[in-house]
């Protein structure tokens, strides 16, 4: 199968969506001469031109509030938050009223927009542009989140995201662009809501998502080495999500771990944490953990950055303390 | 006589009254109907502004889109929602316009294109904007309106808005409510660009200009000539248009930060009254007449109190419905 | 002892600070002549004047980016964002900025900010505006969160966070303004941090903060008819949070069960049981079980609403169900 | 010679070019560093705007506050920073401006008055407002330079700055570096305000106009005239420095979206060698004058990134310090 990488199945799925959609537009800021801050919509404007590819001003608010109008209108907006920070000035728009046009209106109206943004850190860009707030987004009914970790799945994926009538935050991370995967050149879609055994393994349950999925891979690597057989389970989506998955497979380990980025404290991670003892009580052996981002703003030094993110040595000895190893 | 009044027919001067006269009376009702608990949440009457939404939306055809703010009931009415459904829904049942789900503050009826009443302060703007895209880009002939308060002006996201309608030149007019106070402050107070708000909008080259809200030919005139321009692809337009509210902010408010003088300079002003005394006086309407539509008018919103209150409420499955096509 | 209400509870302590601190100004959306939209604020102007009360624009997020400036300029700002639903708008001024100064700056800076806001549903005010966001700011690293559930804590808390160096979110609750409850005449602090047993029990805690206190508080005397003796943790603030009031209190009843008003999923509510189960595992009988609002905007019908938001019933439910009853 | 020429002595305009040489040699130098992965993150260069911190900073007194944008370095340096403990804080390391927690954008001097650089665009302005307040609260003889790029200009939060500074009439200078760019996109195409930007505050009744960016001299002058005015009491104001810079936005930026002319046009500008010729052809410095002070700057820019690079890290304890005064 042909390798790509992450940045080419975001461009990839994009670029299919808007030749198969006429309906469908772009619009963010730099994403037309620029090519998009990490350059995924690079040679668009070219293809598509301005009417399909809109440059935006600096004006996170009203950017998402365009998309959300135009998708009252009947449009497919896929509407580009730089990255995941900036959408903080956009959070009234998303919360308060894409998500709950539908409801509110006794399910007249429908706002299938797409919101695309980057999350992470590990880049040293400071505090103020290494945040993951893909989690608050998962806790506000009437959104759906996704969060692909491989190339494979950001373009099965996107291909899912098409089919909604809601909104959605398609999540990419910063970290993932140049990472490489196969991905096959026949179509085929990877469905909301179903995670994604990414690794099979019967004594640990490692549930992660987005970039850290590939640290609950490292993790789960050499864990092996040292004779523990881990099972790493991919969400894929915070929303819907897939928590029979993670239940059945903590049923076979009796432990799990959730991984993730985003600050521990309310980070989504303790709402799989809580969601497992609360339906998989009994199978467990102990406690269901957390590794997560240190509970700081982002430092710039690169030790303390490194220090503030989970690596697979964190998830190691996490995995080894519980065993009592 | 205004060329708008001239230009009309007197079914058309009649049916401003008739329309002016049912926003009038479907929220002294409805205050009563929250004073006695039936009506809940905010309240917030139109009661002294109903010139603005009778003469503005009088200009639209029904494929063009309505966005508004939570004062809303007027705007709703006035594009011919039923006030049964409209009363409905401030009592919560399912027959409301949204089905008991959204309220008051939160109207929307999707076959009049009343894209809906928004209650954040400036979050229907940007939507408008969108809309306005649509229209745009889908090449048809819609024209948006966006109906705001003065205070939506301080929100960033007014500018934000402003900016993407002129560099898009798209078909929105914005029209601003300007009632001189935004709860208890006075637009003066809080607004550096208070004098004329309507210049707001100059830097990003938008036309503007001021109307008297008070006068429902006055509006309608100014309206017709700006949605004209508007739907002939002359890109957006901000029209404010000057008033008051006669009652408090919302029914909480016990309304205690305005003057007598100046509550009773705007009385005089009553847009009711004030077309009523153009109608009997240019001989357009007897006073008869004008009773009859009264009467009228008050059974009409007894009907839509009956309706609300024998209506269900919504059922308890519905708290669960309508979050997703497609959960 | 002499009985007030929880919105005079809090017009005392803003007043008596304004008095003691002329640093101190209140900054808000009709603070000043409407006298608050909650009346927290009324007779204010008149005492203090302009100066100390200044009427806002309504521009949350410059309001409050305006009140950390100044936090850095030498005052003491407190901020009023008139209901937490508002305060969307200025996600990113609390979050990107006053946040995170001290931090980014190695220490130089302090931003002794006190945001007040009103967070809850109930009063039938919609989707928009009945919603809970102090679970976020809890997750945020640089806040702290105040969330008093009795006119004593507001007071109390109010007078700690007075000392605060760094920006705290005050969390009032729309219900619980006419609520009345006992306050001492001499002076006393409630620190923050500190949890508050309100009711001993030993059979089941329940964790509560904010209005679902009284709820808990309710379902307790419910449960106590009903031969179920159950303790009420007020945790009294997110963040710092005191877990360690809470784990041992789970360890004398061997069973939790947390209530919040926000959207269960991803709600603190998680976190708090992520925690119980980390620490105090060996101590369960059972899951740690969650109550909470249901996952949808805010109907504006007066049923659906009950239906929304947790009542003692459901309380009372989910211990009994947990206790096999 | 311009006035602000005139009144000045050869020590300050030869200090001008001493200034905006260490700026453009400390960014070329951190250039080569960021290549060579030592300075990481983003890093935004200054280059061709020197003109801007150079002339507008020498206005101010040592009480006076400053609260800028991510493109800061110039800012710092021009405030008085030591090259050193900029280029540490680049470097990431314990002894930079911000211990190494903030970065290039992110450069804070309390001993300074420097309030700090602000990567969310529009970010500073509402706390360059609050500055002003306080300022203006404890009866202070402070103002405030807040400064920005022409992208600021379109979050809404701008306005709400600009109209809270006004009604307050705060001691706040809005500098606006208006490079025509913000990342890859022009001003012209994205705002509609865009042909006199200075002019959007006009509503707000702030003055404001606009000066050559390129010429630190006419930015000299015309802050001059500023600071004297709002440190009077003549409330905010508004100045708009027209000025492109010569790189692309950051050091990840290939630049490929603007015309080679465009670029010529402004390189034949640059403020550096402008301000050189300015002083050789007015004889206030000799070649060789200037020469040495090229040099010194050199040398300091080379200590300073020796400074940096024998700098320790941060020790693994920072990561939670600092958090809160009181945890
Ligand atoms: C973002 C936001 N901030 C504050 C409020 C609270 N609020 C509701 S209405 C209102 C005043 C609005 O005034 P204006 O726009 O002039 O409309 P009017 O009520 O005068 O019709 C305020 C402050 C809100 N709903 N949304
Ligand atoms: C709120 C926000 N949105 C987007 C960005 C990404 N971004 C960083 S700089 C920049 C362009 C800013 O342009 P301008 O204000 O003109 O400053 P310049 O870089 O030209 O000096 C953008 C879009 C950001 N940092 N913050
Ligand atoms: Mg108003
Ligand atoms: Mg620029």
């Amino acid at each position: 199968m042909p390798t790509i990488t992450y940045r080419e199945a975001v461009s990839r799925a994009l670029r299919e969506a808007l030749r198969e959609d006429e309906r469908m537009y772009i619009l963010g800021e730099d994403v037309g001469a620029y090519g998009g801050a990490y350059a995924v919509t690079r040679g668009f404007l070219q293809e598509f031109g301005p009417r399909r590819i809109m440059e935006a001003p600096i004006s996170e608010s009203a950017i998402v509030g365009t998309g959300t109008g135009s998708a009252l209108g009947g449009l497919h907006p896929v509407i580009e938050i730089m990255t995941i920070n900036f959408s903080l000035l956009a959070m009234d728009q998303i919360v308060n009223h894409a998500a709950k046009i539908r409801y509110m209106s006794g399910g007249q109206f429908s706002v299938p927009l797409i919101l695309r943004t980057v999350t992470g850190g590990g880049a040293q860009l400071g505090a103020t542009h290494s945040q993951s707030f893909e989690g608050w987004f998962a806790s506000v009914p009437g959104l759906k989140v996704v969060v692909p970790a491989t190339p494979y799945d950001a373009l099965g994926l996107f291909r899912a995201v098409r089919q909604e009538r809601d909104p959605v935050v398609f999540v990419e991370h910063i970290l993932l662009y140049s990472t490489r995967g196969e991905v096959p050149e026949e179509p085929y879609v990877v469905p909301l809501g179903v995670a994604d055994i990414k690794r099979p393994g019967d004594q640990f349950t490692i549930v992660a998502y987005s970039r850290m999925v590939l640290v609950a891979l490292a993790a789960a690597e050499e864990l092996a080495k040292r004779g523990i057989n881990a099972e790493v389970v991919d969400l894929r989506c915070l929303r819907p999500l897939d928590i029979e998955t993670v239940l059945q497979s903590v049923q076979r380990t009796g432990r799990a771990l959730v991984v993730e980025e985003a600050w521990k404290t309310g980070g989504f991670g303790a709402e799989i944490a809580s969601q497992i003892q609360e339906r998989a009580f009994d199978s467990l052996d102990a406690p269901v953990l957390r590794v997560a981002g240190a509970d700081v703003p982002m430092p710039y030094s690169r030790e303390l950055e490194r220090a503030a993110i989970p690596g697979p040595a964190a998830v190691v000895q996490a995995v080894e303390t519980a065993l009592g190893k | 006589m205004k060329p708008a009044a001239q230009a009309l027919d007197k079914r058309s001067l009649v049916d401003f009254y008739r329309q002016m006269r049912l926003l009038r009376i479907f929220e002294e009702r409805a205050a009563e109907q929250y004073m006695r608990g039936r009506v809940r949440g905010f309240l917030h009457l139109y009661i002294g502004e109903e010139a603005i939404a009778a003469g503005a939306i009088s200009t639209l055809e029904p494929q063009d889109y309505i966005a508004t703010h939570y004062r809303d009931h007027g705007h709703a009415l006035a594009r011919g929602l039923d006030p049964k459904v409209v009363m409905a829904e401030l009592f919560g049942k399912v027959t409301g316009c949204s089905k008991g789900m959204g309220g008051s503050m939160h109207l929307f009826d999707a076959s009049r294109n009343f894209m809906g009443g928004y209650a954040i302060v400036g979050g229907q703007l940007p939507l408008a904007v969108g809309l306005g895209l649509a229209a745009s880009y889908l090449k048809e002939n819609r024209v948006v309106l966006c109906i705001l308060g003065d205070g939506a002006l301080n929100e960033g996201e007014f500018h934000e808005s402003m900016n993407l309608a002129a560099i898009w030149r798209l078909p929105v007019v914005f029209l601003c409510e300007n009632n001189l106070y935004g709860m208890g402050s006075p637009v003066k107070e809080v607004f550096a660009a208070a004098d004329e708000i309507y210049r707001i909008v100059e830097p990003y080259h938008i036309p503007s200009s001021q109307v008297d809200g008070m006068d429902v030919l006055a509006v309608r005139e100014a309206m017709e000539g700006v949605v004209g321009r508007v739907r002939d692809g002359g890109g957006p337009y901000f029209l404010e248009a000057l008033t008051y509210r006669f009652r408090g902010h919302s029914m909480a408010d016990p309304s205690e930060y305005r003057s007598k003088e100046e509550e009773a300079f705007w009385q005089k002003r009553d847009p009711v009254a004030k077309h009523r005394q153009f109608l009997l006086a240019n001989g357009i309407a007897s006073e008869a007449e004008l009773e009859t539509i009264g009467q009228g008018v008050e059974e009409q919103v007894e009907e839509a109190i009956r309706f609300a209150e024998e209506s269900p409420d919504p059922a308890p499955e519905a708290l669960y419905e309508n979050l997703y096509a497609n959960p």
